[in-house]
């Protein structure tokens, strides 16, 4: 039947960047409650929304918020109560709304939240760097990185999916790099309603906040009723795992476009290095990668799409293969294992076990929000041949562009 | 463009006065109990007396908000509650926003035919703390937006659950945990309460605001009504005792209910948002010396004469404000040579005739 | 006894510092006579509501206490009721070994109260003491100043009183003491504020033998 | 799959989310009972009410005053008429003990019962049937000898239990003391005619003209009835024993009333007329004496001054106001005149008892005054004739020796009013006599069911203190005044002095009455509670109900509770009434698993109806 919703479908290719494009994702799932507040670089997505509310496009409550705390609460409420809800933020506006992020996880509401990374205070700073979101990665919402608007709008309506689902209920966060994906125009092919009516059912939470079904939201709990509700919030984070990859398929039947939700692979056939990272610099790593394929390097590039719940097991495989590992941080962790950032932890932990374990060292690079450029990709290239051939790792972590 | 259903709202009836001439008879109230028995507020709790007539009076079709304090607290105590309708806990700054939510969630459903119904009273039950400290914002923003919900404030002036701190809404002179008495700072508490209230009303003069307290439950639960009906945003402070807080006999909640009205430490009012004025008309049945309140509280008896007369003083202002004419003894109140020491015996007698 | 558990229940507010004073006292003289001892309030008792019942923990022993974490007293030797009429609300008896203890500040008799007590196979004895009369107490608001006070003094909070049992808890020490011998009433003795209340109490025990084998 | 293999027990089952399903209205949060946070429990209970404690016949006077507040009248008449036959007449001759009982006296202005009652009474006469009803017959026959107060209320309740009853009367009309002791301007005849045809309605036969001792015997009454009543009252007006006593021109205060109440007055009165006596008999006199054409009428009292003279004080007010003359501390001595009466001859004197009944000193040296009159009406009481009664039921005091249950020995003979009551302390007045009649009636039925009787018992809690109730919800209020007559206008006519009540004034007044001690269904208790453990299944007195496993004795309901029926009753002298709970937060632990399956079923449960 995918094919038959393929066939009549009336699909527009359309060129967006990244906030219109989660904006577009938010009006094809009907959204009944949008809740804005205005940072850069989200704000474009609230912006585009604004507007389709006021031409009257989308018939959905567009509130504007009176900070991200009371952003994130009143989505808590709304979804609390039934509706479809959609909100957002960057950088320290993330940080604001701190609390909630495990209040909304722990009542299990599929609250949707589009980011736009940007560098935390201080000092102000709008470039794009992953330690806003990634600072709430372990309070129980699904998240995950998009490189390009497409990527972004598949993944917002895929997120509603996932989340909504009776099986998972849980809040998303849809990531995407601030001005390299958020501000850079990209073709966007907008689906058929018709699919995403087939795709996307309504919103419909088992027991919501409704007078004729009356039930308590959140009371009081005794110590030893503490790790039982615990140990129901991991299961509802494993359980998340089969029905993403369940998710991913239908999307591919319904849209034509499958992706692996965890992990995007390139030219990794053969290689023995690869750099591992997530979001908009995958674009620039694939363009490096050829070059210097040319020049004989067995490179690859590995990014993960899908951070939230972790691949534990296809990390350790896929990485298993190679003999070393780059990891391009683009975050800050400090005091962290590498005393770099946060991302080469999950690559080692995963990897422990592995009967092969390749060299694992990270980068880090893009920070602020700076591009990486292609000769700080030759230059990371280098490191890790270098280590290859030396069998060992120099440092775990490398600052690009401040070494010879 | 997406088709829009009308939302239906309700529109309750108001309660007669309990008063008929001689009489005292209370006007027919609803049998539905929204707030039924089984929590673990203490006992003679002013905030559960208010949180009982104020769900009586809104019935059903209701759906209320709890931010952190001891009506979540005590009211939800071990993976229970006894809220008969919708109830969801929120953080404790997220009064005003997270019932925007329901509120918001509720217009956007029944327009888009998700929800049929009339559209149901939100009700947020918010603390002191909640509303007029670290919640303050979002419930301005609520009240700002003009969602159509209550936002109470049941004002027990203290943070009681996590054991009586001091709020912004704490009275000059009140012992709390974080403004104990001592030898340099005699009175406990120095500063003098934020008028909420009044705040409210005079940011957000679009909204239905006014004030009441459990001493007078027919105008709380009018007031609760006149605050639903309005389309809108409506923000009641209630004056709640909190046995705990206060240091009182429990049987007193009420009591000290009208008290605090007739000694002019909370001067009940409304706003007209229509008329844009305040409305003073309300009238104690009697006008008496703080004192005679303060005496009943363990948490004023550290109080020496000079405090008591400074209150006199902020009670004799708030007289003014809403226009009534002071009898002289309270002018005369107003000096520390006419009150005495809480703790000393002949007070009582000082302050014991009703002026 | 190598190991006692004492566990108090009072209510909340009203008879708060009643209950710290009981156990406070006992784990001091406890430490005095070198013993191991740890007083604390139950945890989740707190904070407490008017009328509600809280507990208030109290273990002596001769051996350091291992389980000094965990929250409640598991298994109480001696139970000591400030208020008369928990006896019906709660099973304060549970996990009391045989042998074990109940004081109840009361004026009924143990004979009228023991139709109360879930399970009094496990006692020992059962004693009733008029504390409320001896210390001259006006039942619930009787100093509503002080009642202030003490309610600064929760969580552990520092005793803003600095009396140790300046009213009901000094005889229901005095009928711990005396019929269990938890700690000497040499040591106890001098700490006791209201001490016209305390002696009178050891003559006024009204002492119920229930199953004295089972000690 | 870390959580994979990972299993919750049973006691720590949790339900999605911690999201609870709500509880039921009906049985509260009962996981969560807080009975046992309570050392003192609310207990209702109705304490007796000061006016209904005075009342001669115990009417349930807060009750029927309630009944008015909620305009409920016909239950209101309904229930005063069972304590009272007739309140049409009380309600206007009475002389209200209730209403110097009345709390609300203390506090502004006692409620005005009688003309409550009046009110009642009267639209009870307008009904074209009356409520009450004869009893199931029993078949067993009572004589009741006199259609007085006392005859009547006896003959009433027997009428109501189920008894053929006769009355015997022996004048010409039936109605005794209230026909003839009460003026027409107080009491109109045609209202003692309506209240007597009631009787009739109940099956009473009344046979006029019959005297015992005269047309009928002591046997026939044995041999023709099962039992009998004797109330025949006090018939023989007392002399003064003054000298030319005999004289025309002199009357005696009852037969005067009674031959003007029965249309047989021929006499004719002077212009100056003195009336000597200071009870209510004596200033029905006097203000008769006006209407029956008298110019000037004075008043010779031996009490000192007014307050002690033995009468309802708005009675004397009124005949103040009609013009009567007042000498106080005199006696009379000696009617003056030839043939007839010129004056009197007066002496001071004051009783030598503290009671109105004692002998009176008169010091004859004192120089004695003329007091010029033409006529001279006698009014200091009346004493019994009893010639027909068997000497062994005559008693010192010249009354009928009954027990005290009114019965004569062990005969079925009962006696009941004046006739027993005279010299016994009773007050002689009608409402006395009405209770006298009933209780009378009602040891009667006991004897011929041979029940054993039991002695009345005497209420324990009449609540007079104010404190025990809460005063903050009563206002001050004035009484509702009856309209009057003008003095002078009045004064001639045979016209009802006082007027009665309209439906409001008498609705307006009623709302006065505190209930003192008793349950009046204000709902207070029921909207003040904090948990709510109150529960009301009907709004009307005595059916609210205290939820003793929630409630946490915070007595907050007592304490606001305006009529003070509530009181705290220390928990302990309960043997039940408290969930006992395994520790301080749950009944049994693990007992909230239940939650999880609740929730899971919700969705199959039907909705609930919020519009």
């Amino acid at each position: 039947m995918g094919a038959v919703a393929e066939s009549k479908a009336k699909k527009k290719t359309v060129r967006m960047n990244g906030c219109v494009a989660a904006a577009q994702a938010a009006k094809y799932a009907d959204v009944d409650v949008i809740t804005a507040y205005p940072i850069r670089p989200y704000t474009a997505t609230m912006m585009a929304l604004a507007q389709m509310v006021a031409n009257g496009e989308l018939n959905a409550e567009y509130i504007v918020a009176d900070s991200e705390h009371s952003q994130l609460s009143i989505a808590h409420g709304a979804s609390s109560s039934g509706a479809r809800v959609f909100t957002g933020s960057s950088g320290v506006g993330v940080q604001f709304a701190y609390e909630l992020y495990s209040p909304i996880a722990g009542s299990r509401m599929p609250v949707q939240m589009m980011i736009a990374d940007r560098t935390l205070d201080p000092p102000g700073d709008f470039g794009s760097e992953h330690t806003d979101a990634l600072s709430t990665r372990d309070m129980g919402w699904i998240m995950g990185w998009s490189a390009t608007a497409q990527e972004a709008f598949d993944n917002h309506l895929m997120a509603y999916r996932i989340g909504e689902d009776p099986r998972v209920l849980l809040p998303q966060m849809v990531c995407q790099d601030g001005f390299f994906v958020s501000h850079i125009q990209g073709d966007v092919e907008l689906p058929d309603a018709g699919q995403v009516k087939e795709f996307l059912p309504p919103y419909k939470h088992p027991y919501p906040l409704d007078p004729r079904h009356p039930v308590s939201h959140g009371p009081q709990i005794m110590p030893e009723q503490g790790p039982p509700l615990q140990l129901e919030r991991a299961r509802a984070m494993e359980g998340a795992v089969p029905v993403i990859e369940e998710i991913h398929d239908q999307f591919a039947r319904i849209f034509g476009r499958r992706y692996d939700p965890w992990i995007e692979e390139f030219m990794t056939a053969d290689a023995e290095v690869v750099f591992f990272l997530q979001g908009a610099h995958g674009v620039t790593a694939k363009y490096a990668i050829k070059h210097m394929r040319d020049r004989g390097a067995k490179v690859g590039l590995v990014r993960l799409r899908t951070i939230r719940p972790y691949p534990t097991d296809r990390v350790k495989d896929v990485l298993s293969r190679f003999k070393v590992v780059g990891v391009i941080e683009t975050n800050l962790g400090l005091g962290t294992v590498s005393s770099g950032g946060v991302l080469y932890q999950e690559v080692a932990a995963a990897l422990y076990e592995s009967q092969q374990r390749p060299l694992v060292f990270s980068f880090m690079a893009g920070l602020g929000g700076e591009a990486i450029v292609l000769k700080e990709f030759y230059w990371m290239t280098q490191k890790m041949l270098e280590a290859q051939k030396r069998g060992a790792i120099e440092k775990r972590t490398h600052w690009v562009g401040f070494e010879e | 463009m997406a088709t829009m259903i009308e939302v239906k709202r309700q529109e309750l009836p108001l309660f007669s006065s309990p008063n008929q001439g001689a009489r005292f008879f209370n006007p027919e109230l609803p049998s539905s109990e929204p707030f039924v028995p089984g929590h673990r507020t203490c006992a003679g709790c002013g905030p559960s007396i208010q949180y009982r007539m104020t769900s009586k009076a809104a019935g059903d079709n209701t759906i209320l908000v709890g931010p952190t304090g001891c009506m979540y607290v005590a009211n939800s105590s071990y993976l229970c509650t006894p809220y008969n309708v919708p109830w969801a806990h929120t953080q404790i700054g997220s009064a005003g926003s997270f019932t925007a939510g329901v509120a918001a969630a509720y217009e956007a459903m029944i327009r888009k035919g998700k929800w049929k119904g009339a559209f149901p009273n939100i009700i947020c039950e918010a603390g002191d703390g909640s509303a007029s400290d670290i919640g303050l914002a979002s419930v301005s923003g609520a009240l700002y937006r003009n969602h159509d919900c209550l936002i109470i404030c049941y004002d027990n002036e203290q943070y009681a659950n996590t054991g009586i701190q001091a709020s912004s809404r704490t009275p000059y002179g009140g012992m709390t945990t974080f403004t104990p008495p001592g030898s340099e700072i005699p009175e406990g508490k120095k500063l003098f309460p934020k008028d909420l209230a009044r705040m409210m009303a005079a940011g957000h003069p679009h909204c239905y605001v006014a004030t009441a307290s459990v001493g007078y439950p027919i105008d709380l639960m009018n007031k609760v009504r006149k605050g639903l009906n309005h389309k809108g945003a409506a923000f009641l402070m209630v004056y709640t005792p909190c046995q705990k807080g206060f240091v009182y006999e429990t049987p007193r909640s009420i009591d000290l209910g009208r008290l605090v009205v007739e000694c002019g430490l909370y001067p009940m009012w409304e706003w007209n948002p229509e008329r844009r004025e305040f409305d003073y008309s309300f009238r104690p049945a009697s006008i008496r010396p703080v004192a005679e309140y303060l005496k009943l509280q363990g948490r004023f008896l550290h109080l020496h004469a000079e405090h008591i007369a400074k209150m006199q003083k902020f009670a004799n202002e708030q007289w003014r404000m809403v226009g009534v004419a002071l009898p002289p003894e309270l002018v005369a109140a107003e000096n520390p040579e006419a009150q005495a020491d809480m703790a000393s015996a002949e007070m009582a007698a000082a302050i014991a005739h009703t002026v | 006894m190598a190991y006692t558990e004492l566990t108090v229940w009072t209510r909340g507010i009203i008879m708060d510092k009643e209950g710290r004073d009981i156990v406070n006292s006992i784990s001091a003289s406890g430490r005095l006579e070198g013993k191991y001892t740890q007083a604390m309030e139950n945890y989740v008792d707190n904070p407490d509501r008017t009328n509600a019942p809280t507990r208030k923990y109290c273990r002596v022993s001769d051996s350091v206490i291992e389980n000094a974490l965990t929250y409640e007293n598991e298994h109480p030797n001696i139970v000591v009721l400030v208020e008369q009429t928990m006896v019906k609300g709660w099973d304060y008896m549970r996990g009391m070994p045989p042998g074990g203890t109940l004081v109840i500040n009361t004026h009924y008799s143990p004979e009228y109260m023991i139709r109360f007590v879930p399970g009094p196979e496990r006692l020992a004895q059962l004693v009733c003491i008029d504390a409320a009369k001896l210390a001259d107490h006006k039942w619930l608001y009787y100093r509503l100043g002080e009642l202030g006070l003490d309610r600064l003094s929760t969580e552990g909070a520092a005793e803003r009183s600095k009396l140790v049992a300046p009213d009901i808890a000094a005889p229901l020490i005095a009928a711990v003491v005396k019929t269990t011998g938890v700690v000497k009433m040499e040591t106890i003795e001098p700490m006791i504020a209201n001490k016209a209340a305390f002696t009178a109490a050891l003559e006024e025990l009204n002492i119920l033998q229930v199953n004295p084998a089972a000690a | 799959m870390s959580t994979k293999g990972t299993h919750i027990p049973d006691w720590l089952k949790v339900p999605f989310a911690g999201i609870t399903p709500a509880p039921t209205q009906e049985k509260g949060q009962d996981l969560f009972p807080t009975g046992n946070w309570r050392a003192i429990r609310p207990v209702y209970h109705d304490k007796m009410p000061p006016c209904n404690n005075a009342c001669g016949t115990n009417e349930k006077i807060q009750g029927y005053l309630d009944l008015v507040k909620r305009g409920k009248y016909l239950d209101a008449y309904a229930l005063i008429k069972e304590d009272m036959p007739f309140p049409s007449v009380t309600g206007r001759v009475c002389y209200h003990p209730c209403e110097q009982a009345c709390n609300r006296g203390k506090y502004d202005e006692a409620i005005s019962i009688r003309a409550v009652e009046r009110f009642l009474g009267d639209l009870g006469l307008a009904l074209a049937k009356d409520v009450v009803k004869p009893g199931k017959p029993n078949g067993k026959k009572v004589a009741v000898v006199g259609s007085g107060p006392a005859g009547h209320s006896a003959a009433y309740q027997l009428a109501r239990l189920g008894y053929k009853v006769t009355i015997l009367e022996k004048s010409s009309r039936a109605g005794g003391l209230n026909r003839g002791g009460i003026p027409d301007w107080v009491l109109p005849q045609d209202i003692l005619d309506k209240e007597i045809a009631r009787l009739v309605e109940l099956g009473i036969e009344i046979k006029t003209n019959t005297e015992v001792g005269k047309d009928v015997s002591w046997d026939d009454l044995k041999k023709n009835y099962d039992a009998c009543v004797l109330a025949v009252g006090l018939t023989e007006p007392n002399s003064i024993r003054a000298e030319g006593e005999d004289k025309t021109g002199v009357f005696y205060g009852l037969p005067f009333l009674r031959d003007i109440g029965m249309g047989e007055w021929t006499g004719k009165l002077g212009a100056r007329v003195a009336v000597i006596g200071g009870g209510n008999t004596a200033i029905d006199c006097a203000r008769e004496a006006f209407r029956q054409g008298a110019q000037e009428v004075t008043m010779i009292t031996v009490e000192g001054n007014p307050a002690e003279m033995p009468c309802v004080p708005e009675d004397l007010h009124d005949m103040l106001e009609e013009g009567v003359e007042l000498i106080h501390g005199r006696a009379a001595t000696a009617v003056l005149g030839s043939s007839k009466v010129e004056g009197l001859q007066l002496h001071p004197a004051r009783f030598s008892g503290k009671i109105n009944a004692s002998p009176i000193n008169v010091d004859k040296h004192a120089a004695g005054e003329k007091f010029a009159c033409d006529s001279v009406i006698i009014a200091v009481g009346q004493h019994a004739s009893l010639a027909w009664l068997p000497k062994e039921f005559k008693n010192e005091r010249g009354t009928i020796a009954a027990d005290a249950f009114g019965r004569l020995g062990d005969t079925n003979f009962f006696a009941a009013g004046d006739i027993v009551q005279l010299g016994s302390g009773q007050p002689l007045m009608v409402v006395n006599a009405v209770g006298d009649g009933k209780r009378t009636a009602f040891n009667l039925d006991k004897v011929l069911r041979g029940e054993s009787l039991r002695p009345r018992t005497v209420p324990i809690d009449v609540i007079t203190d104010l404190s025990r109730m809460n005063m903050t919800y009563f206002p001050k209020f004035e009484r509702v005044q009856q309209a009057l007559l003008e003095p002078n206008s009045r004064r001639r006519t045979q016209d009802e002095v006082i007027q009665g009540y309209s439906e409001e004034q008498a609705v307006e007044e009623a709302g006065r009455c505190f209930s003192c001690g008793t349950c009046n269904a204000c709902d207070n208790c029921y909207l003040v509670c904090p948990e709510p453990c109150i529960v009301r299944s009907d709004r009307s007195n005595g059916l609210y109900k205290i939820l003793v496993d929630y409630c946490k004795g915070c007595r907050v309901c007592i304490e606001e509770c305006p009529t003070g029926c509530l009181e705290g009753v220390p928990e302990l002298d309960f043997d039940t009434g408290v969930v006992r709970m395994d520790t301080a937060f749950a009944i049994s632990q693990g007992l909230h698993g239940r939650q999880a399956e609740e929730l899971r079923s919700l969705p199959q449960r039907g909705p609930k109806d919020i519009d």
